[in-house]
């Protein structure tokens, strides 16, 4: 297989999945398209199983707050795919309502995501529907809130250990 | 002191029983130590010495804590003030504990210095010159440590396995000697006795491991279990091969026939004691075997590259996990205690014991015209000889622990069971044969007939 | 004879010359033989196993057997930084110590949490929270060199130490209880 | 049984949890538990502007400091559009090369302790003190330089230490081929332990996101220094060792061990060959080095690390502080693939610990 731009993967993405695909941002930085929530299963299935695609290792997940758009508070979930095979990559971004941030898991696909979607939940409390085993990873089992929401105020103790000295 | 102190009071109850004046003389006379009647006023303990030096006849096994140092007893009592067998007892016990406390903290210091140097490090260096009372200091320090026994352990085991331990060990050196003479007890069965023994150590490591209550502890159990008992297998039969050469259990009698002729004439030893006397040189398979019995000595002493009892990367301390203080010192002492005894078993029945193996050097002290000077050149020459080969051996576990990585579970029972068994059995029949076809001669064609 | 009778008014240590004998001796011992405990957490750890190998050689000082149990430890070297995640944790490794045991606190997070005590929120903000604490040594990390001096510094502690007086470490605060 | 090993536990290499349910010394399942050393360099990475941020990036990855300088720099840099100095890429493969090799020594010599062989470890750090002695010439720490900042570096490599760096490569390389291959690489107790031991299929890791030595371990060919070169590394020549399983299955520990020694040489072979080719010139971009403010965007940069993929996903509001700094870390993904391990083949305790010293985790880049 070859060596794609992003023009071509997005072509790809549209082709096969035509309504996935709602904004595709290619001159930034960092290029990058945004995937309609409910469909994220489907084109990451299609972003890895495609042979033109062969998304075959999911590189990161992150998960950034941001309380203050316009369109009213969002998490984003951004996804960087990239393939060992054909050496191209690419940056899916997935929009999710900041009250209710709930997407489908996709830790079948690539199965490090079971980690990385665990970290999410845990700092920024996204809801990936479908993990099997969705709990915190980095916080103490019974920490409270999500630390990378923008919004947090971190305890002012932990189980009787002062947490902020000044 | 109080040793002599407490064998006074037991010698004054004791004149009460029995006219001690004549079982003293008739001993001496027995012996041929000491002349009766004679008095030793003061320096007691040396007279006895030098008065036991020169004598020349073989101190048999008749009493059970006869030999030497129950020799150098009698002498002593011989002015009716010990009681000889009581205090051969308490010195025999006192000589081979100080001999194993003293060896302990030799071995884990150089063991400490042997490994820094191998390291590019200097090891211990402000206690003493060179670091030489580092391990005093560290003894000191764990007996005045807290003595933690965990709240869910079984207290009882808890308590006494350390101490089943080391006398495990301890009681492994009573048929071992030092020297020439020098010997707790030369028992008929010796090295049964030391293969027997052998597993009480693993009774005291499992209850360690058991009473501690601790998961690793356990596995750390149940690993000793399988490799201890395993390893005895090739041990035993590399005992077996020897005894079977040898005609006999004693391991002063083993020692003797390696070294000929020398103190022993009378006893039907013809030939000159050299290096091709040595069991190792005995037949073609001697020298595998010694092989052999290394290696799984490694394994019944628990080194490296067998540690994994105690496999700090894998079992953070393995069975002495949960010990503290003393008690973790005593696991430390009779570790290394074993290391000195597997060596020197090792130079007892491979490597000619205190025989040198150059006749002239080893025929040193003997002989008629044998002076008090040379007898004593002869006999520390002698002790210096065993001691020094043991220490050797010592010193190639450690290097081995330092170099080699560590064995799994697995493939140390596949080396146990599929490979020492196999080579020692059929060393063990080599043996046999070779002793039957050649009638017990060397490899090197010279003859070793024990009449 | 009067003014140190009054300075050591325990009746068991009277016998004060004979006693501080002892006192010397074992604190020797003491000092010349502190077991570390393999509790490596984080950067700090690194150049704690880089003082205990071949260029800084911990062992030197009798301080070589790094132990990975805490039961034959007399030293606990507290470094990198400890999180509220691992903090019952490191009270109940301190607890599993037998007497007498010290503590260095290594490095800046354990200090006071370092360069997290702003936005770490799931930091300690000092080990000293947790459990008592001997010496400190500064740095992110410190030094090899560093280290070693804290543990001269432990060594002058234990040199101090009396052996009847367990006032020392009696007085020292329970300053915290796992919840 | 169940057995609970760590957070404290000689073996896992810093604060790692493993609870594992065994049938005597076979290990059925695990539980890997991390987040012990979660240091939260995310949220201090939001509270602090965008040069505050690089010492933060040196003590999640402590043992290769400069990639992680230089990934969280490169994003930064790509962000705001600013040029590096030549010289200063040149001195960023140089430090960043020497600290690939000072990682992987401190892995090759607790792996050995892993193992059980002690002396490796000795041996090991006795070379990386000479490679830590020129970074502090450098740069004064030991540990986490921060020398790799945002538009190049922080003081410039004099002579001096190119002669010592060129001293160094000179003892090295040698040292590696004869010495260890010799102590350790070839023992055949070391081989028995760690060949047909936890096997990585090359499908599986990548599955997992497992990168750097671990995944060329299993066979596959992937080096971001040659498939995405960034900095200078498309002018330099180097070779990318992967596992050939000449011990036993490829992908097994051996493979991954072996990887790493011979990343090492590699490593001293570009340093060789940027030492000699580095030109004269500024080593910074004096602007850049008193304040950043990049316009609004995103970006996420990748460089290989001493452990695989370091990332770094920066997001831009227009201020001078990050509003969202997210690191991918190698290590990260590479131990969450103990479990499946685990649960693929039956391994033995002492294996499993064989096998999480073969992935070569850092639990601050793990927990960050």
């Amino acid at each position: 297989m070859a060596r794609l731009e992003i023009g071509q993967i997005i072509a790809v993405i549209k082709e096969k999945l035509p309504e996935a695909v709602v904004e595709e941002i290619l001159d930034g930085v960092d290029p990058f398209v945004v995937v309609k929530a409910e469909q994220w299963g489907e084109t990451a299935q299609l972003c890895r199983d495609d042979s033109r695609l062969g998304f075959d290792l999911l590189s990161c997940i992150s998960g950034v707050d941001y309380p203050e758009r316009e369109e009213g508070p969002e998490i984003e979930v951004i996804y960087h795919l990239d393939s060992t095979v054909n050496h191209h990559g690419i940056t899916i971004k997935v929009k999710l309502p900041r009250s209710d941030p709930r997407v489908a898991s996709v830790e079948e696909i690539w199965r490090t995501a079971d980690w990385h979607e665990r970290e999410t939940y845990d700092l920024v409390g996204v809801i990936f529907e479908g993990h099997h085993n969705l709990v915190r990873i980095l916080c103490a089992e019974d920490w409270v809130g999500h630390p990378l929401r923008k919004d947090y105020e971190p305890p002012d103790s932990f189980h009787g250990i002062k947490n902020v000295i000044y | 002191m109080n040793l002599f102190v407490f064998t006074n009071f037991f010698a004054q109850t004791g004149k009460d029983l029995k006219n001690l004046g004549d079982y003293a003389e008739a001993a001496s006379t027995k012996w041929g130590l000491a002349e009766p009647g004679v008095y030793y006023e003061g320096g007691l303990f040396f007279a006895g010495l030098i008065k036991w030096l020169l004598s020349t006849t073989e101190v048999s096994s008749a009493l059970p804590f006869a030999g030497t140092v129950n020799g150098l007893m009698t002498s002593l009592a011989a002015d009716g003030s010990i009681f000889p067998e009581l205090g051969g007892l308490l010195i025999t016990i006192g000589v081979v504990f100080g001999f194993v406390n003293v060896f302990a903290i030799g071995a884990v210091w150089s063991e400490r210095k042997v490994s820094a140097h191998m390291q590019c490090r200097l090891g211990p260096m402000e206690v003493g010159p060179h670091g030489l009372l580092q391990t005093v200091a560290d003894g000191l320090k764990l007996l005045t440590k807290e003595d933690i026994i965990p709240r869910l352990a079984d207290k009882p085991l808890f308590a006494i396995a350390p101490a089943v331990v080391f006398a495990g060990v301890l009681m492994r050196f009573v048929p071992l000697p030092f020297g020439d003479k020098l010997i707790a007890s030369d028992l008929d069965l010796g090295l049964f006795f030391i293969a027997a023994v052998g597993a009480v150590e693993v009774l005291g490591v499992i209850m360690a491991g058991w009473a501690s209550n601790n998961k690793w502890s356990l596995f750390a159990t149940i690993r000793t279990a399988t490799q201890m008992v395993s390893y005895e297998i090739p041990i035993g039969i590399a005992f077996v091969t020897v005894i079977l050469c040898s005609g006999s259990f004693s391991l002063m009698e083993i020692v003797n026939q390696q070294g000929g002729s020398l103190l022993s004439a009378d006893d039907g030893y013809t030939y000159q004691g050299w290096v091709w006397h040595w069991n190792l040189f005995r037949n073609p398979f001697m020298p595998i075997l010694g092989i052999v019995y290394f290696i799984a000595s490694l394994a019944e002493c628990k080194r490296a590259p067998f540690d994994l009892p105690e496999a700090e990367s894998e079992l953070v301390s393995g069975f002495h996990t949960e010990y503290s203080g003393m008690r973790f010192a005593l696991f430390f002492l009779a570790e290394y205690a074993a290391m000195y005894l597997v060596a020197a078993v090792a130079v007892v029945i491979f490597l000619g014991g205190w025989w040198s193996g150059i006749y002239p050097l080893d025929a040193l002290g003997t002989g008629p015209d044998a002076t008090i000077y040379t007898k004593t050149l002869g006999l520390l020459v002698k002790v210096g000889v065993f001691l020094s080969k043991a220490f050797a051996l010592v010193f190639v576990q450690m290097w081995i622990r330092w170099t080699l990585p560590r064995i799994r579970l697995d493939q140390m029972m596949y080396v146990c069971w599929k490979v020492l068994l196999p080579i020692s059995l059929l060393c063990f029949v080599g043996s046999c044969l070779w002793e039957l076809v050649s009638g017990g001669a060397s490899v090197f064609g010279f003859g070793i007939v024990v009449e | 004879m009067n003014e140190i009778e009054n300075r050591n008014p325990d009746p068991l240590t009277k016998n004060v010359i004979f006693m501080s004998a002892i006192d010397d001796v074992i604190n020797a011992t003491r000092a010349n033989s502190v077991w570390p405990l393999t509790f490596g957490l984080a950067c700090c750890a690194i150049e704690m196993m880089a003082t205990g190998a071949a260029k800084y050689d911990l062992d030197r000082f009798g301080s070589g057997p790094f132990r990975g149990t805490p039961r034959q430890s007399d030293l606990m070297i507290v470094a990198g930084t400890v999180t509220h995640k691992m903090a019952p944790r490191v009270k109940r490794l301190y607890d599993q110590m037998p007497e007498p045991k010290y503590v260095i606190a290594m490095g800046g997070c354990v200090i006071r949490g370092g360069p997290y005590v702003k936005h770490g929120y799931h930091v300690v903000k000092g080990v000293d929270l947790l459990i008592p604490v001997d010496v400190y040594i500064p740095g992110c990390p410190p030094r090899p060199e560093a280290l070693l001096e804290g543990l001269f510094k432990v060594q002058k502690l234990m040199k101090r130490e009396k052996i009847l007086d367990r006032t020392r470490r009696t007085t020292k605060p329970e300053v915290y209880q796992p919840v | 049984m169940l057995l609970n090993m760590g957070p404290q536990h000689p073996s896992t290499h810093g604060v790692f949890r493993v609870v594992v349910r065994t049938d005597g010394e076979l290990v059925l399942e695990s539980e890997s538990h991390i987040g012990y050393l979660h240091r939260c360099f995310e949220k201090c990475a939001e509270g602090n502007n965008y040069l505050q941020v690089v010492p933060y990036t040196d003590r999640m990855d402590y043992l290769c400091a400069m990639m992680n300088n230089w990934g969280y720099a490169a994003a930064v840099e790509d962000l705001a559009g600013i040029e590096v100095p030549e010289r200063a890429e040149y001195i960023r493969v140089i430090v960043a090369e020497l600290n690939r090799v000072a990682s992987h020594l401190l892995a090759f010599g607790t792996y050995g302790l892993d193992i059980g062989a002690i002396t490796p470890f000795l041996y090991a750090f006795r070379d990386r003190e000479r490679i830590l002695k020129i970074f502090e010439k450098l740069c004064g720490q030991r540990l986490n330089y921060s020398y790799v900042r945002v538009g190049g570096v922080t003081f410039d490599m004099t002579d001096e230490i190119l002669a010592d760096i060129e001293a160094f490569c000179d003892y090295f390389d040698p040292k590696i081929l004869d010495e260890y291959d010799n102590l350790l690489s070839y023992n055949g107790i070391f081989i028995s332990r760690t060949s047909n031991v936890g096997v990585i299929p090359a499908e599986l890791a990548v599955s997992y996101g497992v990168t750097g030595p671990s995944l060329r371990g299993s066979g596959v060919q992937r080096d971001l220094r040659r498939d995405a070169p960034y900095g200078i590394y498309d002018r330099l020549e180097f070779d990318v060792p992967v596992g050939s399983g000449e011990m036993g299955q490829l992908g097994d520990c051996w493979d991954r061990y072996m990887v790493r020694m011979r990343e090492m040489r590699q490593s001293i072979r570009l340093v060789r060959q940027a030492v000699k080719d580095i030109p004269e010139g500024p080593f910074c971009d004096k602007k850049a080095y008193r304040a950043v403010k990049p316009k609004a965007g995103e970006v996420y940069k990748r460089v290989e690390g001493a452990r695989g993929e370091v990332g770094f996903y920066v997001v831009s509001d227009g201020t001078n502080i990050p509003y969202r700094v997210k690191a991918r870390a190698p290590s990260f993904c590479n131990i969450s693939i103990l479990d499946k391990l685990t649960s693929l083949s039956n391994v033995m305790l002492a294996d499993l610990v064989a096998i999480i010293g073969s992935l070569d985790i850092v639990l601050g880049e793990v927990d960050r």
